[in-house]
């Protein structure tokens, strides 16, 4: 049954995913800074950039239809429950119910195919370029992360959230080898989702080789701010995917409210080691080709398979 | 039964004498509706009262040949229906002449009684005289328009058949020296119902080798691979009312003659044979019978003219029924009469769609027919569906006879199944991709001076369509006691 | 010559008849003078009635002279006349052409012979009559009329050939059988007939069109 | 209501038939026609499916009709199997045809009185082979239906392509049907009897059932469009008027998958567990072969065409996988398996017969199939456009809509595989998985590649201002069917609940939904392994949504302002410079080339007019279908040698034939 503290440590998860993700991305950024020898730009910047942009007017194109102004908020709400899903403080939530590690991965597909969508609406060159290059980048990585999500799933035998972290967490420790497999593919997914080198480059503007960018390019105001937000975010639910599956240790159990008090400092933890990680891979790695990308993302989906073939080869 | 005959000898006769003038057409009609007015009395008889004899017993029918009879003058009299526009059409289109008339509807009505008279004699040395009449009927018939084309048919068809034909009066004739050990000499040793009950004493190596004789003999008549080869240039060269009587009713009637001289054969082997042989009558039809239905397959999809494609199809049919035939048994049996029946009465009707269709294109060849549904809808339908149904698609009775055929072939002959559904299968590809442009896309056709009779189609296509959703019970009844006949 | 030595030479006579014919069959296989072969035809036509007329006299079955007689009035007499006014008719002189060589043809005739003496041995041995072992014969004059119109590729040989078949068949009846039934016969008889006049129809009208009678200018209907 | 269900199905059946004959006494009078025969045909739709839905947990009743052959009459019967398809089609249908009424217009093609006769007779058949209960009888109205629909196909038969589309059509079907004719053969066992019933009672050798197994997956197969067999249904389905597209493919596949159900799990009952192996594997290699060619389609029927091949390969993964699971006697899997099939039969049929119509409407407003020539008609015509959406995320295979939760269940069934006896069948599983996945992912990208191309950026095209939203009759056809995806996608549980029976028939097993949120949660194992709760997700994001909304409202502004389109500062903005549906495809196309048989132009440098031109095969066109053609037309031209015109030849055919029967019978 739902406990209370489920219920508390549901609404804090949601809660500090919204509030926090900003501030994720902004670490990101720091730390590539300081790697790139660069003087970095504050923590807080991603906070002010988005208060800049709500303040903002919108400037809508004549042609955009009302599909473009609805999506921001559709992809913003899609990232936020996907948010709530990944179990960071405690495994006793109550939305672990309602939706599993398939439906989180069809809830950040939804919130893609929406921005898509809205890439293509106006109809531009750009548009529609970022939207197809988006959807090549996601028709790759989706299947991916789904496989990295089975194999946890078949470790765990569930394909709930909760059950699995609590499986990896908390019973005795085995050492996984498919993991290894699968944690290497979650990596290159993650990146190449989130918009990140070596697929994308998110602090580029250079016509051809974005694809973020380039589907966002006509969104101005708190629109692009939604959509800046939700980027945030869903750069967030990766790392707290990332850490559920291959770093649950920390994670309370059930609802024990001290658990989840105590997770919270390990998630901050957790996730600046994950970002300067991040920014660290970032640092070391050159974009690829856009017609590279499939090749990256391929290699990822057949490591995940592998993941799962190797699960069931040593550890069924 | 007097009347059944006597009706097509006297319009021949009277038809000869009026010869070409207006009222021809439709005493040929008038003629040809008596006769099946007497074949349904007939029919209603025999339904009535069981086998009968005429006449002496030179006369003879039961629940198979009342059948056929009834579908002969049925057919007859449809096609004498149709023929009266299309006949007409050709006389203004200066194909056929004056005398040309009025040897078509003397030799119409003649034909139609040599072919009742096939079907009604008990004596199977008269049955070979009709059979050779009904040839020299058709030969006139086919050569009726006197081209290069229709004489080289008709010489090809007479000299063939009547080779063939004339097997089968050796084949007679040895039915008759073993008959005559058992029943003495006379005409009482050539009488069917004399035979039939002594067929268990007849010398099984005489009938074997009689059997090969009229398998031969009549064969050729059926069309059989590889004896049918006269038979699509007689069918394409000839007035197409001639094709839809020759395909619809003349090879029935061929079949109808090999059938009686298979019982026989099966009596004497079956009972005077060592096992292997019993079923040596079978084999033979079921193996020509597979062999008709492979090749006119294949022959199928090279086809051009279009009534010669329908008469590969024909050789098709004729070889299912004869396979049907040869596995024997009361399913078979039954399947085969069923066959025999919806075959004619939509291949007839194909025809006469074709007949129509060829006249407003003034061509045979399929790829200067195009869009008859635009110019003339109801020839396209009947076209159309009259396809449709003689490819064994559902709801049409062809496909409940095939049905029956093929799922007996399953249980009987596992091995022949997958080789006539291939078959079937080509053919499919092959009549369906010539006839759908035939009948779909744009027009390129005339219109023609006398209105179609497309009562005649119609009336066919509504009749294989019951059958294949309900047969009568009276009719299944009368097939189940041929088929018991049959054996 | 009494009843008993009748008795006593007729199946000899018999069996001497339908070498005769069967020689008359090779004959008009190896023939290719077309007025020759009508002749053969007729003196066949003979043989035929003679032995019918023999067959009928010695088992009693009288209804064999009638049909001896048909055969005289209709094979000897009527049918060759026929061909004869056709020929001339049409002016045709040529020698008839052969598909194959006359000693081909010779020797698959031997082979045909052989053939259906082997079929109709069992038949034969069943045989009550007289003429119990010319039933092979007949099948073998049969077969050679056949392999006579595969044969031969003009029009009017083609309709010798199957007059010559009808010959067998006819002798086949007499021989094996002392003649089918009298109704049949007429039948066949007429069928004969009819069909040698439709066939003479035919060809003048094949000549009035193709201007030939061979037969290989009839070759347009075949598949592509 | 008459006597017993299957009483009112033949009932609404008979119906329906007498609909089309009404249609066809009139067939000019279009008022009739479209505003009285077509609605009623979805009042008989609806009846249909009323009944079917009434009956679906009843017992099984059967009814001999007095009709047939003599021996074999025909037999019908409902059991919770056709009552589930009753329903899929009954429903589905209602929304097509009220759509159909609209959507036939006067002076296109064949006269409405025709199509209305067609159209019904093709319902009706449908209707049939699903309570059919003897071999002739299914044959019979199976036949009828491929017959009505080629005639459906054909209704626009000026162009030769649509009668060549036709014909492939209904030449794959015959074909399809001799080899469900044989299967019925191999099943009766040599009892003679081809009712269902005594193929039930007789329990067929393994040798015969495999055969009649193979048999029934050619047969079916070939209806259902599975590679290599699919040819016909990207060319048919796009040939025909878009209602009727879209009763083929929501309804007419799925007759197929029937075929497949009742043969494998009803007649032959056991099924031996390598028939699962090559049924999943045909299924995903269906899948994504389908999927992948949608990718580049250009013509938007075509691409939903493809895109039910790729639908169906999933349906037929999802039967192989109930296959596995019954042979080796894991009954739950196996309900989970059959209910996961079952469930994307019917979200297929909604969804897709939802976006043929809507390219239908888009069809009839433009004139235009071409991907390339269409654009930005969410403005002219928004009632398509947005249930085109709804039609489109559920295709995707996302939340909250039908398409995902199939696919979940499907998914579930495959993480659950681990556990069969054969460590090879282990292996498979991961990679099937995996298959199915990047199945799913593609099939997003193809249907944001349509729906963007159709209905949002620019019009391509000047013609396209004067596009016209839909009829009132259309709109509520596609609202029907698009309240269908969304109550299928929210009420997951009521859904399965009417498989259940089936699943309990079939496999012995339920699933367990009587859990702690009941209706609520979907939790086919237990809420521990697995659950799913789209209401719920929907609520949550719906909330969030407008939290979010709200907030921004509050806490700053709405402020807005129209100009022009921004384009990275680009002045001369047009309509082409949006990516084409070529372009779309392109990157599939790059990655996935092996599966084409790509013919490309590209021009040189110096060409004055330059132009790209690209063509993708299917290469199973070139492997398979031409060799077999090749072969059948060789041996035409042997047999032909045999008709070369000369008599003396023929004769000595008959003298041969002569010869050899005599030597035969010495």
């Amino acid at each position: 049954m739902i406990s209370a503290a489920g219920i508390a440590a549901q609404l804090t998860e949601l809660a500090l995913a919204v509030v926090l993700a900003p501030l994720l991305t902004g670490w990101v950024n720091q730390c590539r800074a300081w790697l790139q020898n660069r003087s970095a730009p504050g923590l807080l910047q991603p906070y002010r950039m988005l208060a800049k942009l709500f303040q903002k007017e919108v400037a809508l194109a004549h042609n955009a239809s009302p599909m473009f102004r609805t999506a921001p908020y559709l992809v913003f709400g899609c990232l936020c429950v996907a948010a709530a899903i990944v179990p960071t403080l405690g495994t006793d939530l109550p939305l672990n119910a309602v939706a599993d590690a398939i439906a989180l991965v069809g809830l950040l597909a939804l919130a893609r195919m929406f921005i898509a969508l809205a890439g293509m609406d106006v109809g531009t060159a750009f548009g529609s370029l970022g939207a197809r290059r988006e959807m090549l980048v996601g028709f790759l990585a989706e299947p991916a992360l789904l496989m990295v999500l089975f194999t946890a799933s078949l470790i765990s035998h569930s394909t709930s959230l909760a059950t699995i972290v609590e499986t990896l967490a908390h019973r005795e420790l085995v050492i996984y080898p498919s993991m290894a497999f699968a944690g290497i593919a979650f990596t290159m997914v993650s990146l190449a989702e989130n918009a990140r080198i070596p697929v994308d480059n998110p602090s580029t503007h250079l016509e051809l080789t974005m694809i973020h960018e380039a589907m966002v390019l006509e969104y101005s105001g708190r629109h692009l701010a939604m959509i800046e937000w939700a980027a945030s975010l869903k750069l967030f639910v990766y790392s707290c995917m990332g850490l559920a599956l291959f770093f649950p240790w920390g994670v309370a159990e059930g609802g024990d409210w001290l658990g989840i008090v105590l997770a919270l400092p390990g998630l901050f933890v957790k996730l600046a080691i994950g970002g300067a990680g991040l920014s660290l891979i970032e640092t070391v790695s050159a974009k690829l080709r856009i017609f590279r990308a499939p090749e990256f993302l391929g290699t990822a989906f057949l490591l995940a398979v592998l993941a799962m073939l190797v699960h069931v080869l040593l550890e069924g | 039964m007097l009347a059944l005959l006597g009706s097509p000898l006297a319009g021949a006769a009277v038809l000869a004498l009026v010869g070409h003038r207006d009222r021809a057409a439709e005493l040929n009609v008038a003629f040809s509706m008596l006769t099946f007015l007497a074949a349904a009395t007939l029919t209603a008889r025999v339904i009535a009262g069981g086998a009968l004899t005429v006449l002496d017993e030179q006369f003879f029918v039961d629940s198979l040949n009342v059948f056929l009879v009834a579908l002969t003058a049925f057919v007859g009299m449809t096609t004498a229906m149709f023929s009266r526009p299309y006949m007409r059409i050709e006389r203004d289109h200066g194909r056929v002449a004056a005398g040309g008339l009025r040897l078509y509807h003397s030799m119409y009505q003649m034909f139609t009684f040599t072919m009742l008279l096939v079907l009604t004699t008990n004596n199977l040395g008269i049955m070979w005289v009709a059979m050779e009449a009904a040839t020299l009927t058709t030969v006139l018939l086919v050569a009726l328009y006197r081209t290069h084309a229709s004489l080289e048919a008709a010489w090809k068809y007479f000299i063939l058949c009547g080779v063939g034909i004339a097997q089968a009066l050796f084949g007679t004739m040895l039915v008759y020296f073993a008959a005559e050990k058992v029943l003495g000499s006379g005409t009482g040793a050539l009488l069917w119902t004399h035979l039939d009950g002594v067929k268990a004493s007849l010398e099984p190596t005489v009938m074997s080798i009689a059997f090969v004789f009229l398998l031969v003999g009549y064969g050729t008549k059926v069309g059989l691979v590889p004896l049918h080869n006269w038979l699509p240039d007689a069918h394409a060269e000839g007035p197409t009312p001639v094709s839809a009587v020759l395909s619809g009713l003349l090879l029935n009637v061929a079949l109808y003659a090999l059938v009686r001289c298979k019982v026989l054969t099966d009596g004497a082997l079956v009972s005077g044979a060592p096992g292997e042989r019993a079923a040596f009558a079978s084999r033979l039809l079921m193996g020509f019978g597979l062999l008709s239905v492979v090749v006119a397959a294949f022959f199928l999809s090279r086809q051009r003219d279009v009534k010669r494609m329908f008469a590969y199809s024909s050789v098709e049919h004729m070889g299912l029924i004869t396979f049907a035939f040869g596995m024997g048994g009361p399913v078979a049996s039954f399947a085969g009469l069923l066959h025999m029946t919806v075959h004619s009465l939509t291949k007839s009707a194909i025809f006469f769609a074709v007949g129509h269709a060829s006249q407003k294109a003034g061509t045979q060849i399929m790829d200067d027919i195009r869009g008859l549904i635009r110019s003339n809808p109801t020839v396209g339908w009947g076209l159309m569906l009259g396809t449709v149904a003689i490819l064994g698609m559902p709801p049409f009775g062809v496909f409940a006879s095939e049905f029956l055929i093929l799922t007996q072939a399953i249980a009987l002959q596992p091995w022949a199944a997958p080789i006539l559904l291939l078959s079937l299968g080509v053919a499919f590809a092959a009549v369906f991709g010539k006839v759908q442009p035939m009948v779909f896309g744009d027009s390129n056709l005339i219109r023609l001076p006398h209105q179609p009779a497309l009562v005649p189609v119609f009336s066919h296509l509504a009749i294989v369509l019951m059958l294949g959703l309900w047969t009568p019970p009276y009719l299944a009844d009368w097939y189940r006691q041929a088929a018991r006949l049959i054996g | 010559m009494s009843m008993a030595t009748l008795m006593h030479y007729a199946p000899q006579v018999i069996n001497l008849l339908a070498a005769l014919l069967l020689l008359l069959a090779f004959a008009m296989l190896a023939q290719r003078r077309i007025q020759l072969l009508i002749n053969l035809f007729a003196a066949q036509g003979l043989v035929l009635a003679a032995s019918a007329a023999l067959v009928g006299l010695v088992s009693g079955q009288h209804h064999l002279f009638v049909s001896a007689g048909i055969t005289l009035v209709l094979k000897v007499v009527v049918l060759p006349l026929i061909l004869h006014w056709l020929i001339r008719r049409l002016n045709v002189k040529w020698d008839v052409e052969t598909l194959f060589n006359i000693p081909t043809t010779m020797l698959i005739g031997i082979v045909l012979v052989i053939l259906a003496f082997n079929v109709a041995q069992p038949i034969s041995l069943l045989a009550g009559t007289v003429a119990r072992s010319t039933l092979g014969i007949a099948l073998a004059a049969i077969l050679l009329a056949f392999l006579m119109m595969i044969t031969r590729s003009k029009a009017v040989p083609q309709v010798i050939g199957f007059l010559a078949m009808e010959n067998g068949l006819f002798f086949a009846a007499t021989s094996a059988t002392y003649g089918i039934p009298m109704v049949v016969e007429f039948g066949v008889a007429l069928d004969v007939l009819v069909g040698a006049l439709i066939l003479g129809i035919f060809i003048f009208q094949i000549r009035e069109r193709f201007d030939s009678l061979d037969t290989r200018h009839l070759e347009k209907l075949k598949e592509q | 209501m008459l006597a017993s269900p299957l009483h009112d199905v033949l009932a609404c059946a008979l119906g329906w038939l007498a609909i089309g004959l009404v249609g066809v006494f009139q067939p000019r009078n279009f008022w009739l026609v479209t505003r009285v025969l077509f609605p009623l045909g979805a009042i008989i739709g609806l009846a249909i499916a009323a009944t079917a839905l009434a009956a679906i947990f009843s017992p099984p009743s059967s009814l001999v009709l007095p009709l047939g052959l003599p021996d074999l009459p025909f037999h019908a019967r409902v059991d919770a199997l056709s009552c589930f398809f009753l329903l899929l089609l009954g429903s589905v249908s209602a929304g097509v045809s009220v759509f159909a009424a609209g959507y036939f217009r006067r002076g296109e093609g064949t006269p409405p009185g025709l199509q209305c006769l067609y159209y019904h007779v093709f319902l009706s058949s449908m209707a049939l082979v699903l309570v059919a209960d003897d071999a002739y009888f299914f044959m019979v109205v199976w036949e009828t239906m491929a017959l009505s629909s080629f005639f459906l196909v054909t209704s626009d038969h000026g162009s030769a392509e649509i009668r060549r589309a036709g014909f492939l059509y209904l030449l794959i079907a015959h074909l399809g049907a001799i080899a469900i004719l044989l299967c019925f053969g191999a099943l009766q066992s040599g009892t003679g009897n081809y009712t269902f019933e005594t193929m039930r009672a007789v329990q067929p050798t393994p040798l015969w059932a495999t055969a009649a197994f193979l048999l029934a997956l050619v047969g079916f197969g070939a209806k259902a469009g599975i590679v290599p067999l699919h040819v016909w249904l990207p060319e048919a389905h796009p040939a025909a008027p878009s209602p009727v597209s879209a009763l083929m493919s929501a309804v007419m596949l799925k007759t197929a998958i029937y075929g497949l159900l009742r043969v494998t799990f009803d007649l032959i009952g056991w099924p031996l567990w390598w028939w699962g192996v090559v049924a999943l594997v045909i299924g995903l290699v269906s899948a994504l072969f389908g999927i992948v060619f949608a990718a580049v389609q250009t013509d938007m029927k075509r691409l939903l065409a493809y895109s039910s091949i790729e639908n169906i390969g999933l349906v037929m993964a999802g039967f192989g996988l109930t296959i596995l699971f019954k042979a080796f006697s894991m009954g739950a899997l196996a309900a989970l398996a059959l209910t996961a099939t079952l469930y994307h039969c019917l979200n297929h049929a909604f969804f897709k017969s939802l976006l043929f119509l809507a390219t239908g409407s888009v069809l009839h407003a433009t004139r235009e199939r071409s991907l390339g020539k269409l654009g930005g008609l969410i403005h002219r015509m928004p009632w398509v456009a947005w249930t085109a959406l709804v039609g489109t995320i559920a295709i995707a295979g996302l939340p909250p809509l039908n398409g995902f939760v199939s696919e979940w269940l499907l998914l579930q069934a495959f993480l659950f595989t681990p556990g069969l006896p054969h460590s090879y069948l282990n292996m498979l599983v991961p990679v099937a998985a995996a298959m199915i996945a990047l199945t799913a992912a593609l099939s997003g990208y193809v249907m944001v590649k349509f729906y963007g191309v159709v209905f949002l950026g620019q019009p391509r095209e000047a013609k396209l201002a004067e596009a016209h939203d839909a009829g009132i009759r259309e709109r509520i056809g596609l609202l029907w069917l698009a309240a269908g995806c969304v109550v299928l996608g929210l009420a997951p549980v009521a859904a399965i609940g009417l498989i259940d029976p089936i699943a309990r028939a079939f496999t012995g097993h339920g699933l367990a939904l009587g859990g702690a949120a009941g209706w609520l949660m979907l939790a086919p194992i237990s809420a521990e392994r697995a659950a799913y709760s789209p209401l719920a997700v929907l609520l949550m994001i719906a909330l969030l949504v407008t939290i979010a909304w709200l907030s921004v409202r509050l806490f700053y502004h709405g402020r807005m302002r129209r100009t022009a389109a921004w384009g990275c500062g680009f002045p001369h903005l047009d309509a082409r410079m949006q990516d084409t549906a070529e372009g779309f495809g392109q990157p599939v196309s790059v990655v996935f080339e092996p599966f084409f048989r790509v013919d490309q132009a590209v021009p040189s440098p110096f060409d004055a007019k330059p132009r790209y031109r690209q063509s993708l095969d299917d290469r199973l066109w070139h492997w398979l279908y031409l060799p077999v053609v090749r072969a059948v037309d060789k041996a035409t031209a042997l047999v032909t040698v045999l008709q070369r015109g000369r008599i003396s030849v023929y004769l000595m055919y008959s003298f041969a034939t002569l010869l050899v029967l005599l030597l035969f019978v010495r």
